[in-house]
């Protein structure tokens, strides 16, 4: 029994790792095809992580504990939360350990580290980075609550595995609160993620750059630890949205038989989720920095009206 | 002559007479330096004991004393249940941080400095003491008022500068109208005492009186704007971002991490256990109120660029949301919800427990980082985790704690009153569980805020380059204040990491508060604690945090083991790069300025088009000073000016005002 | 026979001090008198203990709950200001502020005054109260211009006028009493308290009331409630500082008190509540008049006088309550105040003589010239303006607790005259200890013992009032509150 | 005692119409003289009374009022005038006729007041009470009128007159002890006062009291 579920958690963490960038490149290259480019390949990240793995890093002489320590941190931090979320099993030992509240709060952990490291050189564009990625977090914040408030209320826990159980419980239909709640909430992920309309994670304007910023000093090894997190980061809350507003497929037995087949449907909401977020990418320009909080503050206002609405429907 | 029992009294009453001692002891300080380091060393002591007798008072049964002092009639009572005993612990530990800490501090200054803050401080810490032990409204005044004054004293340490002499006073003045509304409060809840009978005064004996609605209402209205003068809330807590700039920083310490909790104690006293049960817009009130203050102290610390103003504003923000939290927990047992009442409480005096040890740690860590570089402008420092890393180490705990991201404490209180928020689905009325949920955003929104500050604070003192070229000689902090500092730091880790045993000892607490359990589980053999099948276990965390890292940390090595090649700065390849490049904390400010103009009085100041050396400045002031403060003391200069133009110059005005008065009474004779 | 004593001691203390003229040995006199007459206050106090009130001299002289501890108050602050006035003063003949001549002057007139109150106190008999009132008066006004400057003149001469015309008032008023009772008591014992206090349900309303208010117009004068208050400020400003200190701290006590026995007397008869609101009306306006006169203050002394103004409303104003609670705290209202008060004036008098000048905006940082006058500053400020553990918070904690039940209206306009009376006496004070000091450190003067002494037992008043003070307030309570 | 009440009412009248000429009258010289008819006025009521209770002390007090009001007093604050040339008030803030009007009001305000204590009956000659009051507050009103200080002062004994005469009039005196106080408390002042006037003089060179009172304080 504890064996079972100890090879559960050990291979959904597996399975983060490695699918993460697959997840990202799938995105890159459904926007090349949008965009009428061959696009790199599926495997192009992979080739990246490891080109950058075996150069030497390079540091600068200011650099402090910190700046290196934090890309570490960093990916420590997204394959816990993605160890902790329910998207293949509800029967996962650490799911009980953080709900989501804990795991907004993770990732606001690993928001502040990235942030603290791009001060540590103390060159303009870093700081300026620092400083626009926490405003972006702490914008988001407020809203992705409201989110995740409405799922909440309606199973009456927090716990992501109390709500997937409740709502795969209510059968092939979305609670009208849980729409409010989804459009919210995929904004609030393009925020975090530094995906466009908010940020243009594939560009390096010194300008505009919000992400990119706080990793112009990284080389090397930990380059290569930051990429990774932040698909993982984006695997993580393409995870967390898939168990809260489709959260059919994910198994409740012990049993292992069940798993290949929720394994597929992940990958086939994984797949759909990136379609989805490359044609946004696509059809949106990015937002000018001042512009971020109505972005936000609308996320948040979606949110709230699903929370009024379940009060008017009751559910 | 009644003999205090038991062991907790013994180790109180020791320590009350250790520090007397100690204070009178002080005053020798100029003429026999040798005692000087025994001074502080001894107090900690003391407040070891203090916590221990609180830790005791926590489980056992409520110990009450009477001392032969007081009024005839009046003795002066003092009574040790699980609330007093909390912020008894609360108050020992911080304490003794904070004495260590004034070890080194002291050693730092001249004699007759050391001297005054010798007897003041040891005078304020046996003032808390009686205010957290004292039973009955008219001994509880009287330490209340001790505590004011031996606190403002220390305040004014620096006295020769004006700056010190304004704040003192606002301090003081704020602090003794609070205190007259406090007062009030008991005068008239001891006036409806039936006549005839001997006055009660007791808290018990108050609490047997049931005074009706609109008295008990008044009662708590007084109660709360009193003891929200103490705590900061808005619009009372002007006075913070200017006495702990100008108080000695073990001083600000104390103040943030103690004497605003004397403020909450004083209202989960009067509210919850004097008065009889509240009327649901008492909650509504001190819910609204804290979320306000948590907001605006959230938003103006953003704003600071001064090291202490910030911590300051961010001690508001924070008393904003226990307050909330205890608002909440009124709400609910308004409505007969004990339980989830309890919750709401546990929340409000977890965070208490937290934000006395961060900020305190902050506090001191900033007192070293002013005498290392003797500077408190954020605009002048940087870099200094080269210069004191292990100052830097501890100063990061106490960063990430009060920025509220988990493992650490800041994040458990948070989840709790979040948890408890969610509950407000609970309460009867549509409004009240529709609107109050919405409050946990504005929570989530000054967590958020709290974040971003921490990084400006952090971010700007100890990385980056240093501002100043004076920055490198900065010296690593002594080891009194490295004691100080890691206790603090170590209080930190373990609320954060251990919460079930934290929430065991606050339970009773809370239980005595609203005469129910909070429905709490605690799992995972106590490393999880959980509310309605949600769950927070940090110890599982770390473990699996550990784990990966190590994981990752090894296989990165044999992957690609090359060390790290040291060299300049990319920066885009610019050329140049300098400490004057780095954003300033005023830069870190101007988002907040720009989104919340709303909440912040912003003057900025642009270039004409013919300025030769153009300059950008923004100030930002608190509100309510233009809006409420400078036309109050206007309206009474007025006031002061007519009346003085009433006096009489001539005799035979004033001869006048004799028969004129003399005509009225008669007429009015019966 | 003791009573007796009393009186006769500092009588002839006047004509002996008189005599010794400007000697040195004027200064040890004055307090060797004082002594005696403490010394034979104490032996009446103990025979008091012994065997309660007693009449003497053919029921002249008495003595009950009501007076006991005011004579020993007034003996007591007389002792402790004639110690405290051998340094001021000789200080005050160094700096050659007084001429020398004046010594025999002054210390015969402040054993006479000494005399008329406690006579006043004493005395059974409301014709001699007015006698010793009035003999008060006139000794004060020559104390008052003691130093034959402009301005002192000046205050001496409102002083006289308006505290003359206020007697003369209390006069009617006493002759009005005396119709009211001579037709119950005939004419031999109708000015007796004693007697009077026995049969005041019997005298006739329609006079008692109108004498009343006579009585409290003439007597207010010299109590100085608003708009009677007008000498005040300047006789307290002008004087020398230990008459400062013995007009604030008894002779306003006095007089109170005379108003006080009358308003037991009126209160008798079936309009009993019309004294009491009068005092109530008198007390309040006082009050917050008194205490908003405070903020435009400059001159040391003057601003210390107002709160005089300020806290004898609030006792009137709690005797007007009635009631044992009520009556009980203004009795312990006046015994700190006047111990408080007079504290006050010797601490000001000091620093006024070390700043050499009484202008407040000239006077910084005394805590650096002498921390002990700084902090003997400091305290007595913070006693006068109520703080714990001080006598007066105490009082005006019970005063809040009565005005909540008997007058719930009149507490905000208690509580706002209590927080401006702090924040303007506060402002000066801090400004005037604290800051940068502007001078050379100065020796701690010996005549700083007084104010110690005087703040200890305020202390002891605020902590643990002894229960035989209380005992007498108790008594004192169900002799004057209906 | 009906048939020396009437006697007693005539004086009293006549003590209130010399209080009405002291207010109308501006020269010091006259107003002296008024305050020794004043006086006269109260040492023949005084005496009345004594022989209509043919009582030794009342006798004695009438002896007293006699030599201090009309003799002495007077002779000293003539003295106090001619040493310090005084001989004119300064002209008073109000018209003659409005203080007259002004006096009238208080005359009837003061009767009126007096009633209940009339109405108390048992006080002989009631009209006294009424006509003292009235004479007390006119003696206030010309306190607060005159601008010099010796006549103030004259102002503050023709007060105290009045109550004199309403205590022995009315209730046939007080105790012997009482007025030998009030008499002895009366000659102290007066002495006290001749003092300050020599002070006031030296200092302000004038006994106006508004160059007394154009100092600020």
């Amino acid at each position: 029994m504890i064996m079972n579920l100890v090879v559960r958690q050990v291979v959904q963490v597996l399975f983060v790792i490695v699918a993460a960038p697959l997840l990202a490149g799938w995105i890159r290259q459904c926007r090349a095809w949008l965009a009428n480019r061959v696009g790199a390949g599926l495997l192009q990240p992979y080739r990246e992580l490891s080109k950058l793995l075996r150069k030497q890093p390079i540091v600068a002489h200011e650099a402090s504990v910190l700046f290196v320590a934090t890309p570490y941190i960093l990916f420590t931090t997204m394959v816990v939360a993605g160890a902790m979320v329910p998207m293949i099993t509800t029967r996962l030992p650490l799911a009980g350990a953080a709900d989501v509240i804990a795991l907004a709060g993770v990732f606001a952990l690993a928001r502040i580290f990235a942030a603290l490291a791009a001060m540590d050189l103390g060159t303009a564009f870093g700081s300026m980075g620092a400083r626009r990625a926490m405003l972006v977090g702490f914008l988001a914040e407020p809203a992705l609550l409201m989110v995740l408030f409405t799922p909440a209320l309606i199973s009456g826990s927090t716990s992501l595995v109390v709500i997937v159980r409740q709502l795969a419980h209510h059968g092939a239909m979305l609670y009208p609160s849980m729409a409010f709640a989804a459009a919210a909430y995929v904004m609030v992920t393009l925020a975090e993620n530094a995906r466009l309309p908010v940020d243009n994670p594939d560009t390096h304007l010194e300008l505009t750059m919000i992400h990119e910023a706080m990793n112009l000093e990284y080389s090397g090894r930990y380059l290569a630890l930051i990429e990774w997190a932040s698909a993982i980061k984006l695997f993580v809350y393409i995870g967390i949205g898939a168990a809260l507003f489709f959260p059919w497929g994910i198994t409740q037995s012990h049993g292992l038989a069940a798993l290949p087949m929720a394994y597929a449907l992940l990958v086939a909401k994984l797949a759909a989720a990136g379609g989805g977020l490359a044609v946004i990418e696509t059809l949106f320009a990015k937002l000018r920095l001042f512009r971020v909080p109505e972005f936000l503050g609308t996320a948040f206002l979606l949110a709230v009206l699903g929370l009024l609405v379940r009060y008017l429907f009751g559910h | 002559m009644y003999v205090p029992i038991g062991v907790s009294w013994g180790l109180i009453l020791s320590a009350l007479i250790l520090w007397s001692l100690l204070a009178f002891a002080s005053l020798f300080i100029p003429k026999v330096p040798r005692i000087a380091p025994l001074i502080f060393p001894l107090g900690a002591l003391g407040a070891l004991g203090v916590a221990v007798a609180g830790l005791l008072a926590l489980h056992g049964p409520p110990v009450a004393t009477v001392s032969p002092l007081g009024l005839p009639g009046l003795p002066f009572h003092g009574r040790l249940d699980a609330l007093s005993g909390l912020f008894l612990v609360l108050f020992g530990l911080t304490t003794v941080a904070i004495s260590l800490d004034l070890t080194g501090y002291r050693a730092r200054e001249h004699y007759p400095v050391a001297a005054r803050i010798g007897v003041q401080y040891h005078i304020l810490l046996v003032s808390l003491t009686l205010v957290f032990v004292a039973a009955d409204a008219y001994s509880f005044l009287i330490a209340w008022e001790a505590m004011a004054l031996s606190s403002y004293l220390l305040v004014v340490t620096d006295h020769r500068t004006s700056a010190a002499r304004r704040a003192g006073f606002l301090y003081i003045l704020i602090e003794h109208i609070g205190a007259l509304a406090i007062v009030a409060a008991f005068a008239i809840l001891i006036a409806q005492t039936p006549v005839g009978t001997p006055l009660s005064y007791t808290f018990t004996a108050l609490q047997a009186r049931h005074p009706d609605p609109t008295i008990a209402g008044l009662v708590f209205l007084l109660a709360f704007f009193g003891f929200g003068a103490k705590a900061g809330l808005v619009p009372l807590h002007v006075w913070l971002p200017q006495a702990h700039p100008v108080a000695p920083s073990p001083i600000s310490a104390l103040l943030s991490s103690v004497l605003l909790k004397a403020g909450i104690y004083g209202l989960l006293r009067v509210a919850f256990i004097v008065l009889p049960t509240p009327a649901p817009w008492w909650g509504l009130t001190v819910l609204t109120v804290g979320l306000l203050t948590a907001l605006l102290g959230a938003l103006s610390s953003a704003v600071q660029s001064d090291m202490k103003r910030l911590l300051a504003y961010s001690s508001v923000e924070n008393i904003g949301l226990i307050t909330a939290a205890i608002g909440l927990a009124l709400l609910f047992s308004a409505y007969g919800l004990k339980a989830l009442a309890a919750l709401a409480l546990i929340a409000a005096l977890y965070h208490c427990l937290n934000h006395a040890f961060f900020k305190g740690l902050l506090f001191l860590g900033t007192g070293s980082v002013l005498h290392a570089t003797g500077e408190r402008n954020l605009g002048r420092l940087g870099g200094l985790i080269h210069r004191m890393p292990k100052t830097a180490l501890l100063m990061l705990i106490g960063t990430l704690a009060i920025a509220g991201v988990p493992p650490l404490n800041g994040f458990v209180s948070e989840w709790l009153t979040l948890q408890s928020f969610l509950k407000a689905t609970a309460l009867p009325r549509p409004y009240l569980a529709m609107g109050i949920p919405l409050g946990a955003a504005l929570i989530a929104l000054v967590a958020g805020l709290a974040g971003y500050v921490m990084v400006k604070f952090y971010g700007i003192v100890f990385l980056g380059r240093p501002r100043e070229a004076g920055l490198a000689h900065a010296v690593e902090s002594g080891p009194f204040e490295r004691a100080g500092l890691g206790l603090l730091a170590l209080l930190c880790l373990a609320l954060g990491l251990w919460p079930a045993g934290v929430i065991a000892l606050i339970r009773p607490a809370a239980r005595l508060l609203t005469g129910a359990d909070a429905p709490i589980t605690v799992g995972y053999a106590g490393a999880r604690v959980g509310v309605a099948h949600a769950g927070y276990a940090p110890v599982v965390l770390w473990v699996a945090f550990g784990v990966i890292a190590c994981t990752a940390i090894l296989m990165l090595r044999a992957r690609s083991g090359r060390a790290a090649r040291r060299a300049t700065v990319w920066n885009c390849g610019h050329p140049l790069v300098g400490a004057r490049m780095q954003d300033t904390a005023e830069g870190f400010g101007q988002p907040i300025r720009n989104i919340f103009t709303a909440f912040l009085a912003v003057r900025r100041r642009l270039p004409a088009p013919d300025d030769l050396t153009p300059r950008y400045g923004s100030v930002v002031e608190d509100r309510f000073w233009e809006n409420l403060y400078r036309p109050a003391a206007r309206g009474f200069e007025t006031i002061f000016i007519w009346t003085a133009a009433l006096r009489p110059r001539r005799i035979a005005i004033s001869l006048m005002f004799v028969l004129a008065t003399l005509i009225v009474l008669l007429a009015l004779a019966p | 026979m003791v009573l007796l004593w009393i009186i006769l001691i500092p009588l002839m203390g006047a004509v002996i001090l008189g005599a010794l003229g400007q000697r040195n040995a004027g200064f040890s006199g004055n307090i060797a008198v004082s002594a005696a007459t403490f010394f034979a206050a104490c032996l009446m106090t103990v025979q008091v203990l012994d065997g309660g009130s007693f009449t003497a001299w053919h029921h002249e002289l008495f003595v009950d709950t009501l007076n006991v501890f005011l004579v020993d108050l007034t003996a007591f602050v007389a002792l402790t200001t004639s110690v405290f006035s051998k340094a001021y003063m000789q200080a005050e003949v160094r700096l050659g502020h007084l001429n020398a001549a004046r010594l025999g002057l002054y210390h015969a007139m402040y054993q006479i005054f000494i005399f008329a109150m406690l006579l006043a106190l004493l005395c059974n008999n409301i014709g001699v109260l007015w006698i010793a009132m009035e003999a008060a008066t006139l000794s004060t006004a020559l104390l008052i211009s003691l130093y034959r400057t402009p301005a002192g003149l000046k205050a001496a001469w409102k002083y006289f006028i308006l505290c003359g015309v206020g007697l003369a008032l209390a006069l009617l008023g006493t002759i009005m009493v005396y119709f009211a009772a001579h037709s119950v008591l005939g004419p031999h014992q109708a000015l007796l308290w004693t007697r009077l206090y026995s049969v005041r349900g019997r005298l006739d309303p329609a006079i008692m009331m109108v004498a009343f208010v006579f009585l409290i117009v003439g007597y207010g004068t010299k109590v100085g409630l608003v708009p009677l208050h007008t000498w005040l400020p300047g006789a307290h400003a002008e004087g020398p500082t230990p008459i400062s200190a013995v007009l604030s701290g008894l002779l306003l006590n006095v007089a109170l008190y005379a108003i006080v026995r009358f308003k037991a007397l009126a209160s008798g008869g079936p309009m009993a509540d019309w004294p009491g609101q009068l005092m109530i009306g008198f007390g309040l306006v006082s009050v917050l008049v008194g205490a908003f006169s405070l903020g435009g203050q400059r001159d040391l002394k003057r601003l210390f006088a107002y709160s005089s103004i300020e806290h004898m409303g609030l006792a009137t104003f709690a005797f007007g309550l009635g009631g044992p609670l009520a009556t009980f705290a203004a009795l312990l209202h006046m015994t700190a105040h006047s111990l408080t008060k007079s504290s006050v004036f010797f601490t000001n008098g000091q620093v006024a003589q070390t700043a050499g000048t009484k202008d407040m905006d000239r006077i910084t940082g005394i805590v650096d010239r002498n921390p002990a006058l700084g902090w003997t500053l400091m305290a007595s400020s913070l006693a006068i303006v109520g703080t714990p553990p001080f006598g007066i918070f105490a009082s005006e904690f019970l005063i809040l607790i009565a005005a909540a039940r008997e007058a719930p209206w009149s507490v905000p306009l208690l509580l706002i005259a209590l927080g401006v009376a702090f924040a303007a006496i506060f402002r000066r004070t801090q400004a005037m200890v604290f800051g940068a000091a502007d001078g050379a450190r100065i020796p701690t003067p010996s005549s700083l013992l007084a104010p110690f002494v005087h703040l200890v037992l305020v202390v002891v008043l605020g902590l643990a009032i002894p229960h035989i003070l209380a005992a007498w307030y108790t008594g004192a309570a169900r002799l004057v509150g209906p | 005692m009906t048939p020396w009440s009437s006697p007693i009412d005539l004086l009293a009248a006549l003590f209130l119409l010399v209080a009405f000429a002291m207010l109308s009258q501006r020269r010091l010289a006259n107003l002296i003289t008024l305050y020794a008819w004043q006086g006269t006025i109260l040492t023949f009521s005084i005496a009345i009374v004594a022989y209509a209770t043919d009582s030794a002390h009342l006798y004695a007090s009438a002896l007293l009022t006699g030599l201090l009001k009309i003799l002495l007093v007077p002779a000293l604050l003539r003295r106090l005038a001619r040493r310090l040339d005084v001989q004119w008030d300064r002209e008073s803030l109000v018209q003659i006729p409005t203080v007259m009007l002004i006096g009238l009001g208080l005359v009837i305000f003061a009767f009126n007041a007096a009633l209940p204590i009339a109405a108390a009956g048992h006080i002989a000659n009631h009209a006294i009470v009424g006509i003292a009051l009235a004479s007390v507050l006119l003696s206030l009103l010309m306190m607060i009128l005159r601008a010099t200080a010796l006549s103030q002062v004259i102002g503050f004994l023709a007060l105290e007159n009045s109550l004199i005469f309403v205590a022995t009039s009315v209730t046939y005196g007080m105790p012997m002890v009482i007025e030998f106080g009030i008499a002895l408390d009366v000659i102290v002042g007066i002495f006290i006062l001749g003092v300050f006037f020599f002070h006031i003089r030296e200092q302000f060179d004038s006994l106006d009291i508004n160059h007394i009172e154009r100092r600020e304080d």
